[in-house]
């Protein structure tokens, strides 16, 4: 019983990490469909961002509430000189994309290792966070927990950002056609500059969020972007609601068979479940219909 | 008065447009007109601003707007109805509405009004675009248009697509607001007799060159046919 | 009937092709080259690779470029599915590692057998008692290369299908075939009684009987890679002016139009990548004896992408550019790598960077921007072309039915 | 073309299209013979074009629908082409990146063997040749698709429909964009097709369906509500009612009321103009 | 071309192959091949600093045989092929006499064959899983039975009985534990869970679970690099520590504890053979010139030292011979003479398997991240690759 709700919660706080580290995607990739492999990279830079961060300050817990906002204006800006430079003159080849951002990936993960050193940084807990909470009299992890927590906030903010607000549409509108919302009086440009910025800063939120149960080297970004990516394409590109679906599917299921396997067969299994799985859904758990030859 | 003066333009390293003069007074409608290819979309995409014009000047009411970007152009009062019933096809025709109304002043209020212009987009508020009928986005494509409040509309074959009676009602709604003075209409037509019914003034446009030009009276519609014919 | 003058067809690219990945047109020759062409082209490998290579280079030399011959077959094959099919195999490790692990398999057994021994040493430390039956198969050797030619082809098929004619494109297959490569070298990783894990197999003597460490041998191996390569750069030659070229072309910018021609875009792409799994995996065949030794580490993620970079320099989409910037590449990687380690890695940051950003053509549109005076010039520069003006109108019909949920749509 | 001598024939029962809650084709009945001409006319989103995606099994469809004895719902697409139903699309889509020639040779491809797949093209088929004249593209036989403007997209289209050797065409709205000698060619060129096709075109260009219609059906709202001659469509009210518009006042205060709405004046807007129909009389 | 066969191939053995090694200079060439990029570099590079300060030693006294050494530098990239492939340019274009360089069992294995037709000699500074013993290679790192056994004889001291596993998904932790599992059956201890992540990997949740509900009462740690930050973590997150289940971890030294961060690891242990704390008079010359010669904050740990101690161990072997020949310096080490005052303690080089006695320590991580030598064996224990001489490991070699 104890180990079914530990296992339970310990799927769903994996799904939350890998949520958080996808949910700058649905935007980066899911809406303007730049395949940024960089995004590891900025998730990378956010966790640094905390060292750094908790560096000067010294107090872990002062320093984790100043690294969460400072970390997305980091990974943001990162995004920003990206967009600026690069992606946008690709807009129109969205593969391409994925092989430039690779490049940039290899490029910062280097400039880590040359300013931080190869070796992981320690980025201490904060005592509050340190220790295991008891849910129905079973110790989980408090770091886990906040960001199971940090995790709703930011997609449940996100979500609505996207449905709700006039930026939302207009990041939807440019994405959908570049020319028509030019002539429609919105800059193309800056829009896709702010939408990129957004969802690069959230890759630093995710940075920080990563040092509280991992490792923070200049290699943090790599395990972390491929798994990303699934999430995006099993919860159908664009869809927030099916990246929240798809990331706690994947969490979960990934949690169970390496409880009954091992960790390295669980991650075959999964990755050819969420195969077989777009075999049934092409367009991934949540799909919107399209007419012609679109 | 919008004018091109030498304007050159084109995609990529194709020039289509070899060096066009034109002048659109400050009211009534100018149709351009010519076959398949002469031009017409990649003029009025140049007057829009989404293609570089390679030499030559375009000004409005004096102020030289050659190297403004298509969103500022629009700021300034360009509004665009493109060939092909294009619009965000992921947006719903609500929000396709709102996203232009509220990148304008004014353009909120506008939204009723516009609305009742086309009462078919009503009862289609919440579809996607995308999933919209030819006409059904065309009509959209329009309203779209007009909730920029614009002082110079351009439309690029804006009958394309639309049954008989809307129509009509597309053209009124344009010479109704030609023949309120300031909104002056520039449209692409190759309909000889609905483009110079509607219009005060043509321009025949044949591989990028303008062949002829002058008031769209009696005379103008056999000027324009025969000038086409070559 | 009356149309209107175009201008003249040749002056393209227009914006149209500015939105795709270079076209057909684009590759210097690649419709021009003529079979009088094309066999001067081969002419010229062949003088190179069989007759000035073995003159030119010492042993040692000459196992490295053998090693860049096995790594370009990979790219030719990448060169068909990427440049021409639009499908970004970032997973060609899969198919690199099935042909390299069969080989391997089967030469650590007949080494096995000649020294007298029932299993390999590998297995006995694992515990292993007697031979697992996956092993047995492969002893013989024309088994061997049936399996090497036939399983990789056959996993191509059936993922290919299983993928394509459900529709899955564009980025969902990039990312798809991405994980892929990670979950193939997890599970290599995870069974070391079958394959020695991250070790990898190593330490061959022989070769179908052939001694590995004779220096003749080793020259006689070198050629065969070679003309292998050769071949395969025939075949692909062919492919590309051929129908099923073409075709594939109209798949990669228009799948579903290519629909209601009456055809079924998941047969052709299948094929394709069929095709390109197979000289994947006879590559990583080679790979084994020319260099000694194949492990996890050379079919992951990363190997896998970087398979994609020397394509890209190139000129994906061209005949000759995925071999010529894959051996460059691997070149440039030896001969910096060891200067300035990290400067390296910059560097092959940066040649995505460049490359890929600023010359989807490759180093083959440079030719093209060379030609582009003439009249007749196919210049590649689609990425110039765009950046030119990024605002400039993707006049695309579909603009009005894409979904901004599908960035491939329209691709 | 068709490939027996009994002529050919594209039945359609009982056909209903269904998105989410949303009818969009609700019970039609149509059936059109080789030899005949039919236009099928109605106002914007009444389910032409998705009926021929229906057909085409690009929507999805209920009911039957029968090609010369084969039922077509429930089948992939590429096999209905492959029993000779062709179609153009309502926004021009052909293969940008290719030559108008690779373009036709594709579509003349369907019924090749895998070994000819294999070979390089070797000179024109006469077919094509043809073909390119009939389309007046043969000047841009090397010329990529990309570039043609929206008309001669239009053109290519309906050449790579006679190449592919179809004998059901459905034509949405062939001759948007293009202009008035460039209609008559098409007209004409449709009649042709008519003689040994089953042909059905979707057209809002009243006077173009006037010249070259045989028959008409008038689809509303996902129904069939006419079906004729021209004439008698024509003169049928809620046809006019609907579709069709009648000229006037009504449209005058309507233009006025709407310029009030806009915030114009409006006084400024004189007098109501003549329908399109009228129009193009004189 | 020449038909394979095993009979000629080891005759040939006798005969070594020409090499083009010059001895002719006052210089003699070695190559160091260490990962100077990718993952292994945060290990590797450490080591090839420790190799660079023996030799300029060594050559600041006169060098070997009167020559100064000349290291050739090349970068292994954390890729076995890589490695081979550079070793092979090291000895056939470089004609380096030795090779220096290694880290993960792969690169080793990889480089083994190289170095076996080549006909020249690597010296491998990692402690490793065993079970290996090629005369071109020198061994200077722990092999099992000076690691692995006697960390689990001294658990069993301490009463432990219920051992949970955990390990990276990779060669040398899985033989560690098999060899584990044979040692607890024939010691009346109990395994009661073994689990493997892919190298990297960095989520734990469910193995900290499985460890919990195990009812261990120690847990033995064979991870690898990054996934013990993660791991530790993970492991104190659920509140556990070395008090309630302590760990033993084969592959963490002084080089990786800020990184996992001491509050994690405070009082866990550790098995090596050296710790920068030992106490030996060569141990306070190696660490302060380390320190001077790459920084105050650097520490020294196990590979690093077997690393420096493989350049003299080489040293003494060719001045033992009288040259620099590869079948003359195997014979040299044969003799079971060549011995080093190391700063672990004096080595000896095995002349059987051409590994080194050396003198396995266990340590507990202490508040400033070094390592205290909690016990150590009273003598240098000889090494046993192929653990032959444990009846209970019959299973383990395959013999
Ligand atoms: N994206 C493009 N790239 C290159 N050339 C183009 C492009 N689009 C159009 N052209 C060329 O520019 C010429 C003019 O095209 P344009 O679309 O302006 O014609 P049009 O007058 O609008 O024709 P239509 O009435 O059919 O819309 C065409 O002949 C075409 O060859
Ligand atoms: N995939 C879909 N999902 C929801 N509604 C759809 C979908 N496709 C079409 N519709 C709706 O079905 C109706 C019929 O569309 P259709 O395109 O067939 O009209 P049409 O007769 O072709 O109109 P037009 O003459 O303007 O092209 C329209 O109201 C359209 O909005
Ligand atoms: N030899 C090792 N630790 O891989
Ligand atoms: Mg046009
Ligand atoms: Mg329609």
């Amino acid at each position: 019983m104890e180990i079914l709700i530990s296992q339970l919660f310990a799927g769903l706080s994996l799904g939350s990490v890998l949520l958080l580290a996808a949910v700058g995607l649905s935007l980066t990739f899911g809406q303007m469909g730049v395949i940024n492999m960089a995004h590891g990279e900025f998730i990378m830079a956010g966790a640094y961002t905390a060292f750094t961060v908790q560096q000067i300050l010294g107090s872990a817990g002062v320093s984790l509430l100043v690294s969460l906002p400072l970390a997305f204006l980091v990974g943001g800006l990162l995004g920003l000189i990206l967009e600026a430079t690069l992606l946008r003159r690709m807009y129109h080849r969205p593969l391409d994309t994925l092989l430039v951002t690779f490049g940039v990936s290899l490029i910062l993960q280097q400039l880590a290792r040359d300013i931080f050193g190869a070796p992981s940084v320690d980025v201490r807990l904060p005592e509050l966070l340190s220790g295991p909470v008891m849910i129905f009299g079973t110790p989980v992890p408090a770091s886990r927990v906040f960001i199971l927590a940090l995790t709703v906030v930011v997609v449940a903010g996100l979500s609505l950002l996207m449905s709700r607000t006039s930026l939302g549409r207009r990041i939807r509108a440019v994405v959908q056609s570049r020319e028509l919302a030019e002539a429609s009086g919105i800059s193309s440009r800056r829009t896709d500059a702010l939408t990129f910025f957004v969802g690069s800063g959230l890759a630093g939120v995710a940075g920080v969020a990563i040092t509280l149960i991992g490792s923070t080297s200049p290699t943090l970004g790599t395990t972390y972007i491929v798994d990303a990516f699934l999430v995006v394409v099993a919860g159908g590109i664009g869809q927030i609601r099916g990246a929240v679906i798809a990331a706690a599917g994947l969490g979960l299921l990934q949690v169970f068979f390496e409880f009954g396997t091992t960790a390295s067969i669980a991650k075959v299994i999964v990755l050819v479940i969420v195969v077989a799985f777009l075999q049934i859904r092409p367009q991934g758990i949540v799909a919107t219909r399209t007419r012609g030859l679109a | 008065m919008f004018s091109f003066e030498g304007v050159r333009s084109g995609y990529g390293r194709t020039e289509v447009l070899h060096g066009i003069d034109l002048e659109v007074p400050d009211d009534g409608v100018t149709t351009v007109l010519g076959h398949n290819g002469a031009g017409k979309t990649t003029l009025l995409k140049t007057v829009m601003g989404l293609l570089p014009v390679r030499s030559g000047r375009i000004t409005w009411d004096g102020e030289d707007i050659t190297r403004l970007s298509a969103h500022q152009r629009v700021r300034m009062g360009l509004a665009w109805v493109p060939q092909g019933q294009k619009s965000f096809g992921s947006l719903t025709t609500r929000e396709n509405l709102l996203v232009v109304a509220e990148a304008h002043p004014g353009g909120k209020e506008r939204l009723d009004g516009v609305l009742d212009l086309f009462p078919a987009l009503g009862e289609l508020m919440d579809r996607r675009a995308g999933l919209l009928s030819g006409g059904q986005r065309q009509q959209l494509s329009i309203a779209r248009a007009l909730l920029t409040g614009p002082r110079l509309l351009v439309l690029d074959e804006p009958s394309e697509g639309i049954q008989p009676s809307v129509v009509q009602e597309i053209e009124e709604k344009i010479v109704g607001l030609a023949s309120r003075s300031g909104t002056q209409v520039l449209l692409a037509e190759q309909k000889v007799g609905f483009a110079l019914e509607a219009a005060d003034r043509y321009a025949v446009l044949a591989t990028g060159r303008i062949v002829r030009s002058g008031l769209a009276d009696e005379a103008a519609v056999d000027a324009a046919r025969e000038a086409l014919a070559v | 009937m009356t149309t209107t003058a175009t201008p003249p067809a040749t002056t393209t690219p227009s914006t149209t092709g500015a939105r795709k990945l270079p076209s057909v047109a684009e590759g210097p020759g690649v419709w021009t080259t003529g079979p009088r062409g094309a066999l001067i082209g081969l002419g010229i490998g062949a003088v190179l690779l069989l007759v000035v290579a073995p003159l030119t280079l010492g042993g040692f030399g000459l196992d490295l470029l053998g090693r860049y011959l096995c790594m370009a077959m990979v790219a030719v094959g990448i060169g068909l599915v990427w440049g021409r099919g639009g499908m970004l195999a970032m997973g060609q490790g899969v198919y690199f590692g099935l042909g390299a692990y069969i080989m391997a398999m089967h030469m650590t057994l007949a080494d096995t057998t000649l020294e007298g021994e029932s299993i390999p040493t590998f297995m006995r430390q694992n515990g292993v008692e007697r031979l697992p039956e996956l092993w047995g198969i492969v002893q013989h050797p024309v088994i061997a290369v049936a399996a090497i030619i036939l399983v990789p082809t056959a996993v191509a098929g059936l993922l290919g299908w299983a993928i394509f004619s459900r529709r899955v494109k564009g980025a969902y297959f990039a990312i798809l075939s991405q994980a892929l490569a990670a979950a193939f070298a997890v599970l290599i990783i995870g069974q070391p009684v079958l394959t020695n894990g991250s070790n990898g197999l190593s330490n061959f003597q022989s070769l179908f009987g052939w001694d590995l460490d004779d220096s003749g041998n080793r020259l006689v191996l070198f050629l065969v890679v070679a003309v292998i390569l050769l071949a395969m750069l025939a075949v692909t030659w062919q492919l590309y002016r051929s129908r099923f070229g073409e075709l594939l072309v109209a798949v990669r910018d228009q799948e579903e139009r290519v629909r209601f021609l009456g055809y079924d875009p998941a047969l052709i792409k299948t094929v394709a990548y069929m095709i390109a799994a197979l000289f994947a995996a006879i590559g990583g065949a080679l790979f084994v004896p020319v260099v000694g030794i194949i492990s996890p580490a050379d079919i992951g993620v990363v190997p896998s992408i970087a398979f994609l970079i020397g394509v890209a320099i190139g000129g994906r989409a061209t005949w000759l550019g995925p071999v010529l910037g894959s051996i460059a590449v691997s070149f440039a990687g030896t001969q910096l790598a060891s200067a300035f380690p990290s400067a390296w890695v910059y560097l092959q940051g940066l040649l995505f960077v460049l490359v890929i950003g600023f010359l989807p053509g490759g180093l083959a549109s440079v030719i093209g921007l060379l030609r582009r005076r003439r009249p007749e010039g196919r210049g590649g520069g689609r990425g110039d072309g765009s950046a030119g003006a990024p605002d400039e109108p993707g006049d695309d019909p579909q603009d009005t039915t894409r979904e901004a949920t599908e960035p491939e749509a329209a691709r | 073309m068709t490939r027996d001598h009994r002529p050919s024939y594209l039945e359609i029962r009982d056909l209903r299209v269904v998105f989410d809650k949303f009818v969009a084709v609700d019970g039609v009945d149509l059936r059109v013979e080789q030899g005949d001409l039919r236009f099928l006319i109605g106002p914007n989103g009444a389910g032409k074009t998705t009926t021929i995606d229906a057909v085409t099994a690009l929507a999805p469809a209920q009911g039957s629908i029968n090609h010369n004895g084969h039922e077509l719902v429930g089948r992939k697409t590429h096999k209905i082409v492959r029993y000779g139903v062709g179609r153009t699309f309502q926004t021009a889509s052909v293969f940008e990146d290719l030559t108008v020639l690779q373009n036709l040779d594709i579509a003349a491809g369907l019924r090749r063997r895998p070994r000819e797949m294999l070979r390089h093209r070797t000179g024109v088929s006469a077919r094509i040749t043809e073909v390119m004249k009939t389309t007046g593209l043969s000047d841009f036989q090397e010329t990529k698709a990309g570039v043609l403007s929206h008309g001669q997209k239009q053109w290519l289209e309906i050449g790579m429909l006679m190449v592919q050797d179809a004998n059901v065409l459905l034509l949405d709205e062939p001759v948007a964009g293009m202009s008035q000698d460039e209609r008559d060619a098409t007209g004409e060129l449709l009649r042709k097709l008519a003689a040994d096709h089953v042909v059905v075109v979707v057209e809002h260009d009243m006077e173009f369906l006037r010249k070259y219609a045989q028959s008409v059906t008038v689809m509303a709202a996902g129904k069939i509500i006419a079906e004729g001659t021209v004439a008698e469509v024509q003169a049928n009210p809620t046809v006019q009612e609907i579709y069709l518009g009648t000229a006037g006042t009504k449209s005058l205060e309507e233009a006025k009321a709407e310029a009030e709405m806009l915030g114009l004046d409006p006084e400024a807007v004189t007098v109501g103009v003549p329908s399109a129909t009228e129009r193009e009389e004189h | 071309g020449q038909r394979y066969d095993p009979q000629a191939q080891a005759a040939a053995e006798q005969a070594p192959r020409q090499s083009c090694v010059d001895t002719d200079g006052d210089t003699i060439k070695v190559g160091l091949l260490n990962s100077l990029s990718g993952t292994m570099a945060v290990s590797e590079t450490t080591v090839n600093r420790s190799l660079n300060m023996a030799i300029d030693e060594i050559n600041a006294d006169g060098g070997v045989l009167g020559k100064q050494i000349e290291p050739v530098t090349e970068d292994g990239a954390s890729e076995p092929t890589i490695f081979a492939e550079r070793a092979g340019k090291l000895i056939r274009q470089d004609c380096v006499a030795a090779v220096f360089g290694g880290w993960t069992s792969a690169s080793r294995k990889a480089m083994l064959p190289v170095f076996e037709s080549q006909d020249s000699l690597l010296f491998y500074p990692v402690q490793y899983e065993g079970l290996e013993a090629s005369p071109n290679i020198f061994y200077s790192g722990a092999t099992t039975n000076q690691q692995i056994i006697p960390a689990l004889d001294w658990m069993r001291e301490q009463g432990h009985r219920k051992i949970f596993l955990v390990g990276s998904d990779y060669v040398f932790p899985r033989t560690a534990n098999r060899i584990i599992n044979a040692y607890a059956e024939a010691h009346d201890m109990e395994i009661v869970g073994e689990e493997y992540v892919p190298m990297g990997s960095t989520e734990f949740s469910t193995i900290v679970n499985k460890a919990m509900a195990s009812e261990a009462d120690a847990v033995f740690n064979t991870l690898n690099g990054d996934s013990n930050v993660a791991f530790f973590r993970q492991y104190n997150a659920v509140g556990m520590d070395a008090q309630s289940l302590p760990v033993m971890s084969v592959s963490i030294a002084e080089e990786e504890v800020p990184g996992i961060g001491v509050d994690n690891l405070r009082g866990q242990y550790v098995a090596w053979d050296y710790y920068q704390t030992v106490e030996t008079p060569e141990n306070d010359a190696f660490v302060a010139d380390f320190k001077r010669s790459y920084g105050e904050n650097q520490v020294t740990s196990d590979p690093m030292e077997a690393a420096y101690t493989s350049v003299y161990l080489w040293k003494e072997m060719v001045e033992e011979a009288g040259s620099f020949d590869v079948a003359a310096v195997q014979e040299a080490a044969d003799s079971g003479e060549i011995a080093f005052d190391a700063p672990e303690g004096t080595v000896t080089v095995d002349g059987e398997n051409q590994h080194i006695s050396k003198t396995p320590r266990i340590g507990q991580i202490r508040e400033d991240g070094l390592i205290d030598t909690i016990w150590e064996a009273p003598e240098p224990v000889a090494p046993d690759p192929f653990l032959d001489g444990y009846s209970w490991a019959a299973s383990i070699n395959g013999a």
